[in-house]
């Protein structure tokens, strides 16, 4: 699974893309997953992931053809 | 209803007021968010914009499409810059026209505060000791 | 608080938000009314403004006044025409910069309001079959 | 007692200013004289009466070196 990253998830990555490995089906075990494997986004106000352009629940199944991003606390306007 | 939906390294505020006006509708209420040249007292030296373009659009579309169910806006134009930017210069501009200037008003501040609650954009502020993404920690 | 307070035959909005933009404050509030091209179904050929200049510049900057009492206004531009305005053309420009965006929202709507309750400006609207003084009568 | 007209009271007096020889000591005096005088003047909305550029309370004593102008209904914005 390939995941699209931006703002300060960047930095905590030190990547702009992120290419995941595990077995994550749904976006609360991608949620899990990135807090267990950058600690960093423990401290972060919110976390929300969205699949294919729109902020997707925990329940959601992601599926491989997914466009996936990271979205850290917004700061637009 | 007629929309004006972009983000671009540089904006015009008369363009998006320009989009609005037309000669039915009476009263345009506009938005237009700058630069600060200070945050918490710390002298801010520049802005850095990134977005997440496809999906920030369909989230500015969303709130134009609100505006319109709730407060009949009949013209609505909302800009976003992206890159770097200086204290002063602008960074958003929101222009709507509607029948009644309350309405226009009302559907001006929801489409602002919707817009930084979620339309994925994210600023970097920069100061002479270094740089933090705004609003990220609690 | 820095203000520009002004009746003329021509005003600019760009005027209005340029006073208003600072460094120093990152919102801006405008309100822009323009001339219809109809009134209840009637087409509106021109408007004639007539104003009582003096007092209506005494009660413009009691308003303006008003707004820095409660909303901590840094910079306001309250700008009126007076004389023959066609379909389209801007007649009032306010535009306001304050702290916080819901205090530049709330004081530009006070803005306009009180304007059109208390500033001694009247318009006459012009159709293809005569003429009439707005809200004369009851 | 000279008086200043705007909008459509200059249409009702058919002039720009207006002198009066009556004496009327309160602005009362003078609104209830202008209904009398110019019947027009009470199909009006509302007639406010400006002294010195300030509005005036029927109360409001009149003298001679008065600004006094005769306010219809606003339109202005």
């Amino acid at each position: 699974m390939r995941v699209l990253l931006f703002g300060i998830m960047k930095d905590i990555v030190a990547a702009k893309t992120l290419t995941i490995e595990a077995e994550l089906p749904t976006v609360g075990d991608l949620k899990r997953w990135l807090k267990q494997e950058y600690p960093a986004v423990q401290n972060l106000k919110a976390v929300m992931i969205a699949v294919n352009k729109t902020y997707a629940a925990d329940e959601t199944i992601l599926s491989p053809e997914d466009e996936i991003a990271i979205i850290p606390p917004l700061s637009g306007g | 209803m007629e929309q004006l939906i972009r983000i671009a390294e540089h904006i015009d505020t008369a363009e998006a007021i320009a989009f609005v006006q037309s000669e039915k509708s009476g009263g345009i209420v506009t938005f237009i968010g700058t630069v600060r040249n200070q945050t918490q007292q710390k002298k801010v030296l520049k802005l850095v914009f990134e977005c997440y373009e496809p999906m920030a659009i369909l989230e500015m579309e969303k709130i134009a499409a609100q505006m319109q169910e709730k407060w009949q806006v009949q013209r609505v134009a909302i800009l976003h810059v992206t890159g770097e930017k200086l204290p002063g210069e602008v960074v958003v501009a929101i222009a709507v026209a509607a029948p009644h200037r309350g309405a226009a008003f009302e559907a001006c501040q929801y489409a602002i505060d919707t817009l930084k609650e979620t339309v994925p954009i994210w600023k970097q502020e920069f100061f002479e000791d270094g740089a933090v993404w705004v609003a990220a920690h609690p």
